[in-house]
């Protein structure tokens, strides 16, 4: 056995190094999709092996994931799960099955593509400089009219008062749209100065197509059972607790909410309790979100659910339902309006939500076009909270230091899902 | 003290590290690359003092010098005009006279030295560093004290000196754009 | 001993500690059986040898492989100031401390070449926050480290380590292990002050890296840590000096305590952000540096 | 040993002087500041080593030196901070006229 089939030999055996893009209806199944041993979602395609394109996308993603695809650095193969045909990509397979299954199928990839039998996937885009290079010698020195102009092709940055007036730089790009520190499907254009951001423009994008239409959107229509209703909004909020402690830093605590979103009951607030526990003994609030993203007085907040119930006011269309009303519901709220605001009032809000679904029986509520679901207030042929949410972030995010910035963001719950941005990039 | 033929090489070898990499700083167009080959010439120095028997001071130059290029680098990279990285920059000018006075410097000295003769009374075997110390904090300790001082005086007059709200008050009053159009003067 | 020798020793060393560093990180991760855990360092890095490396547009390459191979020249420059099994047993440098010292500041190099490198902006953020967090708690570790020199009267680490044979400095400077440990994993870039490889950065200067560079970037980082869990055990926990037991076997298992008190707190504590980071080196870490500096320095009077 | 030395300090020099005369640049012509009190330190070293029996005073002038250097550079960088922030200027030619 020579060497290199003695290191492939090794690896396969270790875990699957997978990048996720995250598709309409399917952020839920990639949280259960973590917990799978054997299976690590790495951040950064670079060091992936595995391209899982989860849930449906529109045609207008080929370009971002092709690129997505090229950037992995190989042997790699690209699973398709529950994206429906023709791909946006070519694919290896095709898995319409449940967590297992893909996992199975990841699994068996990894090992066929080390051990050679199956070809590692060819990049899909020819490997040219996406802007023509000018300049002269391998890193375009000496090319002529250097202090103005455009060389390397490109340019030159623009100037603009940093924060405290000195005017330097600005290095302008684009990060997105399938950046796991955004919500998947989010595209920023950012000016750059070191590591702040001095101006924020949302790209257009139009990336995911929305799934199947989810629980809160039928409960528009029709009535739904109240125990339904608490347990997809405790579900939704411990998994957006996942997300925001791995981006922090804590996976530890982040694996363990993806646990307990995983098997939760109704009434069993317990499990939930003692996760908020352990985030408090990890420094959380001190370390990373106090203070960060606290949102300008002007902006309207009305109707963004707990975004606006961690300023402290007791905004919910669930007070305005007999039925939550014979429940006893009254609206938790959070003082402070910065980021821990937030994660506190989503974690109290997922342990109120465990107690309704526990008492609320077989009553069911809403129907009559309005609904208060984990991101705020949906109405009947209106558009989702989250634009409103991608319609503030150009204000919000100036000045913010990157990781300030990712952490707002993520504190906001955007789903990119019902959103769409100006028109989409040709 | 002879200094044995292990010395004379490492002395020679980090001599021409030191002063290929100093040549390097004004030769390369990435900013980053001027503030590290500046770093790599005082590594170099420093590696000579300690071959000198100047352990601490070498150590200490060293030490010194990786925290002070790296804030170079970043003073670099925010004032010059391109903070892309590797872009073209060639930015000189007076270069004839420049040559002629750094050749010319070089072979002034290079004479003085080669020529001169020094007295020859080698440093004793012993713990320079432990002279160091009694030197420091006996007999001048004022000049060490005063450094000290210096050093926070010139700490305190920086962040005045940078500081938006000046001694004179704003420092947009009264500013002006430069006269001078730098992309179309071809002085060099 | 002969530089052979030594080179042997340290390799041994710090490959050892980096094995049982990754070993326990994962462990603390919350996933998988201690089984996987032990095969894992073996397995990840075959596969890194088998993945290929990529590129970026324009890469500054030189800086890009550089990065990682001065890291690892620094760990082992570093581990070479501390005495392993006894006094007389070489690796005894005159000045070793500020060896030490120095080749820990350059790690700041080291990471800021590596984000500058593959000319991509998270690596290059990355790149800034390393040189944000070591300018901030570089003076405060200095200090710590040197402080000890104070009560030995030198500056080489045998001679530090000879002087706790009555009384372990952890004691006689209560400030500065728990100093030195938070400003260690700052400057060994892990646990809650892992900014440059921040997922919110998407690994940072690691994000454009695969393959080899990888594989040896994270292996030197780990070896970064057994270094500075290696000086701290020999500057504050009396290094080799112990009773029964050999004075090799003293070294190790002090410094896989103290890497598995990194380990441990790295996975506990969430992430600081630079801003607090910052301040927390300027006014917190500082002036607390400093009345250790003071109080030794009295008490040595 | 000594002419060795001297030859090379002398070489640093050199460079220095080229380096602050010749560049645009203000942070460049700092280093060119900076490689020429490289070379002034290594002469004070040589000196110390080879014919001061041991003074440790040469060794003084080395610290002296040190702090020069970090007083150039924070000076330097402020000088540099506040002109650019009243002129916009970051090169020499911006800089002609001193006085407003």
């Amino acid at each position: 056995m020579g060497l290199r089939a003695r290191l492939a030999h090794l690896a396969k055996t270790g875990d699957v190094p997978v990048f996720v893009v995250v598709g309409g209806g399917y952020r839920s199944a990639v949280h259960r999709l973590r917990l799978v041993e054997g299976i690590s979602i790495v951040a950064s395609p670079r060091h992936a092996s595995v391209l899982l394109i989860a849930g449906a996308l529109t045609n207008d993603a080929t370009g971002t994931v092709s690129h997505v695809h090229d950037q992995m650095a190989g042997p790699r193969v690209t699973v398709a799960w529950g994206h429906p045909e023709p791909s946006v990509i070519p694919v290896q397979t095709t898995v319409n099955g449940d967590v297992t299954e893909v996992a199975t199928t990841i699994r068996r990839l990894f090992h066929d593509v080390l051990s050679g039998a199956v070809a590692p996937e060819q990049p899909l885009l020819p490997d040219v400089d996406a802007v023509e290079w000018r300049g002269v010698g391998p890193y375009g020195h000496g090319g002529a009219g250097m202090t103005g102009g455009t060389p390397y092709g490109r340019p030159l940055a623009l100037r603009a008062p940093a924060r405290d007036n000195l005017e330097l730089d600005q290095l302008p790009v684009t990060v997105g749209p399938w950046f796991t520190g955004f919500p998947p499907g989010l595209a920023l254009r950012i000016s750059l100065q070191g590591d702040v951001a001095q101006a924020v423009e949302v790209a257009p994008t139009n990336l995911i197509q929305a799934g199947p239409a989810g629980l809160f959107t039928r409960a528009l229509s029709e009535p739904t059972p109240i125990r339904d209703l608490e347990m997809a909004r405790a579900r939704h909020h411990i998994e957006w607790m996942a997300d925001t402690l791995e981006i922090a830093g804590v996976d530890r605590l982040a694996v363990r909410a993806d646990r307990i979103a995983g098997m939760i009951s109704p009434g069993e607030v317990d499990p939930v309790e003692r996760l908020v526990k352990a985030v408090r003994r990890s420094l959380l609030r001190l370390m990373t979100l106090r203070n960060v993203g606290v949102l300008p007085g002007e902006i309207d907040l009305a109707g963004l659910g707990p975004v606006v119930r961690a300023t402290g006011v007791a905004d919910d269309r669930r007070r305005e339902e007999q039925a939550y009303r014979d429940l006893g519901f009254e609206p938790v709220t959070h003082s402070g309006g910065d980021a821990w605001a937030r994660f506190s009032q989503r974690a109290a809000e997922a342990v109120q939500a465990l107690d309704l679904a526990g008492r609320a029986g077989d009553t069911r509520a809403f129907g009559n076009g309005e609904v208060e679901a984990p991101d705020g207030l949906h109405r009947m042929g209106e558009p989702d909270p989250a634009n409103r949410l991608v319609s503030i972030l150009e204000t919000v995010l100036i000045g913010s230091e990157w990781g300030d910035l990712v952490t707002t963001i993520q504190s906001l719950d955007i789903d990119m899902e019902t959103v769409s941005v100006g028109t989409p990039a040709p | 003290m002879n200094p044995g033929p292990l010395s004379y090489f490492l002395v020679s070898a980090f001599g021409i590290g030191a002063v290929v990499s100093g040549w390097l700083v004004f030769r390369t167009d990435s900013m980053l690359r001027a503030a590290y080959w500046l770093m790599v010439s005082f590594v170099a120095v420093g590696a000579m003092l300690i071959v000198l028997d100047a352990q601490f001071l070498g150590l200490i130059l060293i030490l010194m010098m990786s925290g002070e290029m790296t804030i170079m680098a970043i003073f670099m990279i925010l004032f010059m005009m391109n903070p892309a990285g590797l872009n073209p920059m060639t930015m000189v000018h007076q270069h004839r006279t420049s040559i002629i006075a750094g050749v010319g410097s070089f072979i002034v000295l290079a004479f003085v030295g080669v020529v001169a003769e020094f007295p020859d009374r080698p440093v004793p075997a012993g713990n320079a560093t432990v002279a160091l110390g009694e030197e420091l904090l006996g007999r001048s300790m004022l000049v060490f004290e005063s450094a000290g001082v210096a050093l926070l005086a010139v700490m305190i007059g920086a962040i005045a000196i940078a500081a938006k709200q000046g001694r004179f008050g704003d420092a947009f009053d009264g500013s002006e754009e430069p006269s001078i159009d730098v992309e179309t003067g071809d002085r060099s | 001993m002969t530089a052979f020798g030594i080179l042997v020793q340290v390799t041994a060393l710090l490959s050892g500690g980096a094995y049982v560093l990754v070993v326990a990180d994962r462990l603390m991760s919350g996933t998988g059986s201690v089984r996987t855990a032990l095969a894992y360092p073996v397995r990840r890095l075959s596969f890194l040898l088998l993945q290929p490396a990529t590129t970026t547009e324009r890469p500054d390459f030189e800086a890009w492989i550089l990065g990682p191979a001065l890291l690892m020249a620094l760990a082992a420059v570093g581990a070479v100031a501390v005495p392993i099994a006894g006094p007389s047993a070489g690796g005894d440098i005159d000045a070793g401390l500020v060896l030490f010292g120095a080749a820990m500041l350059i790690v700041l190099v080291a990471v800021f070449i590596f984000g500058w490198g593959p000319n991509s902006v998270l690596p290059m953020i990355g790149g800034y926050r390393m040189a944000a967090m070591v300018l901030s708690v570089g003076i405060p570790f200095s200090l710590v480290v040197l402080t000890t020199a104070i009560p030995a009267e030198s500056l080489s680490v045998g001679m530090i380590v000879e002087a706790q044979s009555s009384l372990w400095f952890v004691i006689v400077q209560p400030l500065g292990l728990p100093i030195y440990l938070v400003t260690a994993a700052a400057i060994a870039f892990w646990g809650p002050f892992d900014l440059p490889e921040g997922a919110d950065l998407a690994g940072g200067v690691v994000a454009e890296a695969s393959g080899l560079r990888l594989a040896t970037w994270r292996f030197a980082r780990a070896a970064l840590m057994v270094t500075l869990s290696l000086m701290g055990q020999a500057v504050f926990l009396g290094g080799y000096l112990g009773p029964v037991l050999p004075g090799w076997l003293w070294t190790i298992v002090k410094t896989l305590v103290l890497l598995v008190l990194l380990a441990l707190a790295g996975r506990t504590i969430a992430r600081m952000r630079v801003q607090t980071f910052v301040w927390f080196g300027w006014v917190v870490l500082l002036p607390l540096a400093l009345v250790d500096v003071f109080v030794s320095g009295w008490l040595a009077l | 040993m000594i002419d060795i030395l001297l030859v090379v300090a002398a070489a640093i020099f050199g460079i220095g002087v080229y380096g602050a005369l010749s560049q645009q640049s203000f942070v460049m012509i700092m280093m060119g500041l900076e490689l020429m009190l490289n070379a002034a330190l290594l002469v004070a070293i040589t000196f110390w080593w080879a014919s001061t029996g041991g003074n440790p005073a040469g060794q003084l002038l080395v610290i002296v030196i040190l702090a020069v250097m970090a007083i150039e550079a924070a000076i330097g960088f402020a000088l540099v901070t506040a002109v650019y922030r009243s002129r916009k200027a970051d090169i020499t030619e911006k800089l002609k006229k001193l006085r407003n």
